[in-house]
């Protein structure tokens, strides 16, 4: 294939897995959590190849920034080593096959890679990025939503067309917050633990 | 050439499996916690591979270029996902410093004894 | 003639970067291996960073707002490579772990994780 | 729709949601319950509005259904609100049940959470219940997702405050976490196939293009994806094992909204799915094999649900294991797609929000006034604290379904739909499950009458405000059974909406 | 509090520019790749590089916890009360085209600024909140 999108998506990729690969499999939880620093800027680069750049700027802010500083504080807390154990689990590896198995065999019927017919790109995206979509009840249709103020169409989507759905993405993130504050401030006083009945439904 | 255009599928199944084998294998609760993220990458490939269009560009509109666009919806949804999951980790991790702080191990087999010892305790 | 300028400075990078890759593979200690990291690595994003600009300026659809990022992004990479550096180098000082005078070998082993943080 | 009641689809969860992140900044003290009580009261009296307003309509010109389009945008470009029957009808009891539950839990948050986070608390508590009604009445599937996360993260978050009385709150907080956030996943998974399917996110939009589609590998795996992801939400059977500690360590008012609310909203999720998402041409949303392996998961629920309930040392967790079981009913009946089985299972999940809701107040006022639900120190509860052990008998003779009480109805529809369409083994499953039930509400009054009474001391005398929700709530239930004719009839409308989709 | 003079030199000369890039980012979203979330990341790693440098107790002083605590609340709601506008004035919820009828395309682009605006406030509040309480500061 004499693209380079498609064949620097396989090298990234199987770079990642590898990554993902080597993550996993080591006990120690800080090369872990690097790990997993360095798949997520593998899965950034990933993204801009396949051109979904705002998508790439999150990884590499999130998955590459914010959550290896969050993991990472934690691992401060909750010690770095993990106890060795067996690396074959049955249970788990049946899960997998029979999930995967099935996964695999629902993709077989998805459109091709690329594909210009898909229906993901001919239903609704043209008129995203056309910006031409026109509100309800509106007398005329303007000749594009934005006046070509917001070249961006991923941001137009994210905060105009889907403006609910990122409200409610802001309020996941204020959720976490508000959790994160309320597990782990300091406990009050020191009869915190073990009062009457504390066991009772143990 | 099948092969190149089917690889994304094949890679975002492997990717999720690694995920959830680690999940459900792991003892370590941070291990579970990046097994859970891996899951979720490997969906956000699924979503960002839909999008992909033949020749497409990223979707930042030029003015007078014909060109064609990739779609930037499933972008959109994967930006949305990355938030929770971002948060859902945060979650997590505050949880595990607590178990951590009440049982002193963060290893789920060893907390299932201690829960157990404590049930025929209290029983 | 700029192009091919442009070209052999990009090659170059990729030279200097390939090699400080492989100088963390084979320098036998911890505080060796963040040589090639270091130095090597940062030169070499410097001259493919050169060799983009040079491609943006003489290229029909350069303007100067992407050469302005080209300039910013060597400027701070330039700064904060040999930083994190310094700071990867220090800890490990700081945490005890002594240079490898070629005696005897094996002290090096946790490096392997640390030099991730670079990149 | 006229001017007045235009905007009350999106107030519905706006209410809560702004509550929510005021009551850190305002929260402190008393007026975080007041907030909540404010804020779940008008969400309450909006979506109350909404069912009476729709239920008008839909004898008019069935069947109707409200639509929102938020921002303008029109429907498949933009996310769209849709509010039929059976929308309105579950947010106005998720809802009420919040307010209900608000009204009891003032005493009892102050005696379990810790004074600096209270604000905090009703912040979450808010933002559960925005996240709960927002799913309710969303007519956009990724949406569903995005509030899918905001009531699982902040359950996450409520359930882990019972660390202050048992630090198992902790470790069942943490295992919900990972289950809930792989069904959660799964369920994301489905929407993405869908989409790759569809090209559209609005699930009448995905329906109609499903209807003209070929059913091909990847719309099945997209439902069997979904399946289990939602059936980890609503607690299925084999899928159950998050529940019983979640509900038995948190704290008492969480515990109780949440077996009210949070599994109902699961199941909702499934129905709405099912039923106006996936329902394919010819009327049969689901498969013979589809119908056989829920069947099976529905009647092991139903029995080990029971038999487990039996068998708990404490009263929480026996109403936990019931929880268990009584989910089977309501899927049983959701899933052979019969009208009347359909009715049965809507009534069953309002009547056994209100039981349960109720019996689990009741867990909560024996907890501040005993510190403990163990069984055992419950002996001779019936001479001593006569009103709690009373109600929860009612609540009791509520979930084996004696003619008269609210159970009764709904099960007496469930068994006229499942034999009506053929499927009398799970009828007669339906019918162990009572007699099941009887023998675990039985152990309680065992205990409670007796028994001699035992010495563990009172602590608190039984305070009004929190013994009114439960006369409330347990007293609507007897009341729908002896006059059930008004929610029976929108509860069959909502399930001829529901299954009107495919004639 | 880092005691190197190396860091806390080119930290402190960091320091400002990731905030101006970060309000880059912000502010960009429309036009080029960017936007709230990610610009909230930004900042927030901005002050957490602060007060890595500069120690915990400079930051605070910078950044009470009140403060971020309120600016949490505060994004979500200035986002739900762009919202409201579309309400109160007789569209729908979340309709931005009515913050200037003149020039409804305008006021798209207008809205979508404010509500970005919200989202960079409560992610960069929140992730700062997360860091400092998983790092096991008082509230």
């Amino acid at each position: 294939m004499s693209d380079p999108v498609l064949l620097i998506n396989v090298l990234l990729l199987l770079l990642a897995i590898g990554a993902a690969l080597a993550a996993m499999w080591t006990r120690d939880l800080l090369g872990a959590v690097m790990l997993m620093g360095i798949y997520s800027l593998l899965l950034a680069i990933e993204w801009a190849n396949l051109f979904a750049m705002d998508v790439s700027y999150t990884e590499a802010a999130v998955g590459a920034g914010a959550s290896t500083i969050l993991l990472l504080t934690a691992l401060t807390r909750t010690g770095t080593r993990e106890k060795a154990g067996p690396n074959f689990h049955p249970t788990a590896l049946l899960t997998v096959l029979v999930t995967g198995a099935v996964l695999i065999y629902g993709t077989s019927d998805l459109p091709r890679f690329g594909d210009p017919l898909a229906p993901a790109t001919v239903h609704v995206a043209p008129e995203y990025i056309t910006q031409t979509v026109g509100k309800v009840g509106a007398t005329e249709a303007t000749e594009n939503d934005f006046g070509d103020h917001v070249p961006n169409a991923v941001t137009a989507v994210l905060a105009s067309y889907r403006g609910y759905d990122t409200m409610f993405e802001t309020a996941v993130i204020f959720t976490a917050g508000v959790c994160v504050i309320i597990i782990l401030r300091p406990l009050a006083g020191s009869a915190r633990r073990r009062t009457a009945g504390s066991k009772e439904d143990a | 050439m099948s092969l190149f255009e089917t690889f994304n599928s094949i890679a975002f199944v492997v990717i999720m499996m690694l995920g959830l084998y680690t999940l459900i294998a792991r003892q370590n609760l941070v291990k579970k916690t990046l097994g859970l993220g891996l899951f979720q990458t490997g969906i956000f490939l699924m979503y960002i591979t839909l999008g992909v269009r033949d020749g497409g560009v990223a979707p930042i509109l030029q003015e007078g270029a014909p060109l064609t666009y990739t779609n930037p919806l499933p972008h959109v949804l994967i930006l949305t996902a990355i938030v929770v999951s971002l948060s859902t980790m945060a979650v997590a991790l505050a949880l595990i410093i607590g178990v951590r702080e009440e049982y002193g191990t963060i290893e789920a087999d060893e907390i299932a004894t201690i829960d157990r010892a404590d049930a025929e305790e209290g029983a | 003639m700029l192009e091919y300028v442009a070209d052999a400075l990009m090659i170059l990078g990729g030279f200097f970067a390939f090699s400080g890759s492989l100088g963390i593979l084979r320098l036998p200690d911890f505080y060796s291996r963040l040589h090639p990291s270091g130095t090597s690595d940062t030169l070499g994003q410097l001259l493919i960073l050169g060799g983009l600009s040079l491609k943006v300026i003489f290229d029909s659809s350069g303007d100067g707002l992407s050469v302005g990022k080209l300039v910013a992004i060597s400027l701070l990479l330039f700064v904060t490579t040999p930083a994190s550096t310094h700071a990867i180098s220090r800890v490990a000082q700081l945490s005890g772990l002594k240079p490898w005078t070629g005696a005897d070998s094996k002290e090096a082993d946790f490096s392997q994780k640390e030099e991730d943080t670079n990149e | 729709m006229n001017s007045e009641t235009s905007m009350l689809p999106v107030l519905i969860v706006l209410i809560p949601l702004v509550g929510g992140v005021l009551a850190p900044i305002i929260g402190r003290g008393i007026f975080g319950w007041l907030l909540a009580l404010v804020t779940t009261g008008a969400a309450t009296f909006v979506s109350g509005t909404l069912l009476l307003y729709i239920h008008a309509q839909n004898t008019l010109t069935p069947p109707f259904a409200i639509s929102y389009p938020l921002g303008g945008w029109p429907a498949p470009h933009g996310i769209e609100l849709k509010i039929d029957l059976l929308s309105a009808l579950l947010a106005t009891l998720v809802s009420g049940m919040g307010f209900m539950v608000t009204l009891f839990s003032r005493q009892g948050v102050d005696d379990e959470i810790p004074a600096d986070r209270r604000r905090f608390f009703w912040s979450l508590w808010l933002l559960a219940i925005t996240g709960l009604l927002g799913i309710l009445i969303t007519g956009d599937a990724f949406n569903v997702y995005v509030l899918l996360e905001i009531s699982s993260l902040t359950i996450y978050g409520l359930i882990a405050m019972g660390r202050q009385r048992n630090r198992q709150a902790l470790t069942a907080a943490l295992n919900y976490l990972v289950l809930g956030s792989v069904g959660a996943s799964f369920i994301l998974i489905a929407i993405g196939l869908l989409y790759a399917k569809t090209g559209t996110l609005n699930m009448a939009d995905i329906h109609a293009k499903l209807l003209l589609a070929p059913v091909d590998a990847t719309v099945l795996t997209a439902r069997a994806f979904l399946l289990a992801g939602v059936a980890l939400k609503m607690a299925l059977f084999p899928l159950h094992l998050w529940m019983p500690a979640a509900y038995s360590t948190a704290p008492s008012a969480v515990a109780a909204l949440l077996a009210a609310t949070a599994t109902k909203v699961g199941i909702y999720m499934g129905m709405r799915f099912i039923f106006s998402v996936f329902a394919m041409s010819g009327g049969a949303a689901l498969s013979d094999a589809n119908i056989l392996i829920i069947g099976i998961c529905c009647g092991a629920a139903i029995i080990f649900g029971s038999l487990s309930a039996a068998r708990q040392p404490s009263l929480s967790l026996l109403l936990a294991y019931s929880s268990v079981a009584q989910i089977g009913y309501i899927v049983v009946g959701m899933t052979v797609g019969h009208i009347d089985a359909m009715t049965g299972s809507i009534l069953h999940m309002v009547f056994h929000a209100l039981i349960k809701g109720g019996l689990f107040l009741c867990a909560g006022i024996l907890i501040y006034r005993l510190g403990t639900t163990r069984l055992e120190d419950l002996a001779g509860l019936g001479q001593r604290m006569p009103w709690v052990s009373g109600a929860i008998v009612v609540g009791g003779l509520g979930m084996i379904g004696i003619p008269g009480t609210a159970g009764f109805i709904s099960k007496f529809y469930l068994l006229k739909g499942l034999i009506l369409s053929g499927h009398p083994v799970l009828a007669g499953l339906v019918l162990i499950g009572s007699v099941l039930a009887a023998i675990y509400t039985w152990r309680f009054v065992e205990v409670a009458y007796l028994r001699p009474a035992g010495d563990t001391p009172l602590r608190n005398g039984l305070p009004f405000e929190k013994f009114l929700p439960v006369l409330l709530l347990l007293g609507a239930s007897i009341y729908l059974g002896l006059q059930p004719g008004a929610i029976i009839d929108v509860a069959h409308d909502a399930a001829q909406q529901l299954l009107g989709g495919s004639p | 509090m880092s005691e190197s003079v190396v860091l806390r030199t080119i930290g402190g000369m960091l320091f400002p520019y990731i905030l101006v890039y970060g309000l880059y980012v912000q502010m960009h979203g429309e036009i080029g790749p960017g936007g709230g979330f990610q610009a909230g990341v930004l900042v927030a790693a901005a002050f957490i590089l602060h007060s890595l440098l500069f120690g915990k107790e400079l930051t605070d002083r910078l950044l009470p916890t009140w403060l971020v605590d309120l600016s949490m609340s505060l994004g979500v709601l200035l986002y739900i009360g762009v919202g409201i506008v579309g309400l109160v004035k007789g569209s729908y919820f979340l309709d931005y085209s009515v913050l200037d009828p003149t020039h409804p395309a305008h006021a798209e682009a207008l809205g979508m600024t404010l509500v970005e605006a919200g989202v960079g406030l409560t992610v960069a509040s929140v992730i700062l909140t997360m860091v400092r309480k998983v790092n096991g500061e008082p509230a």
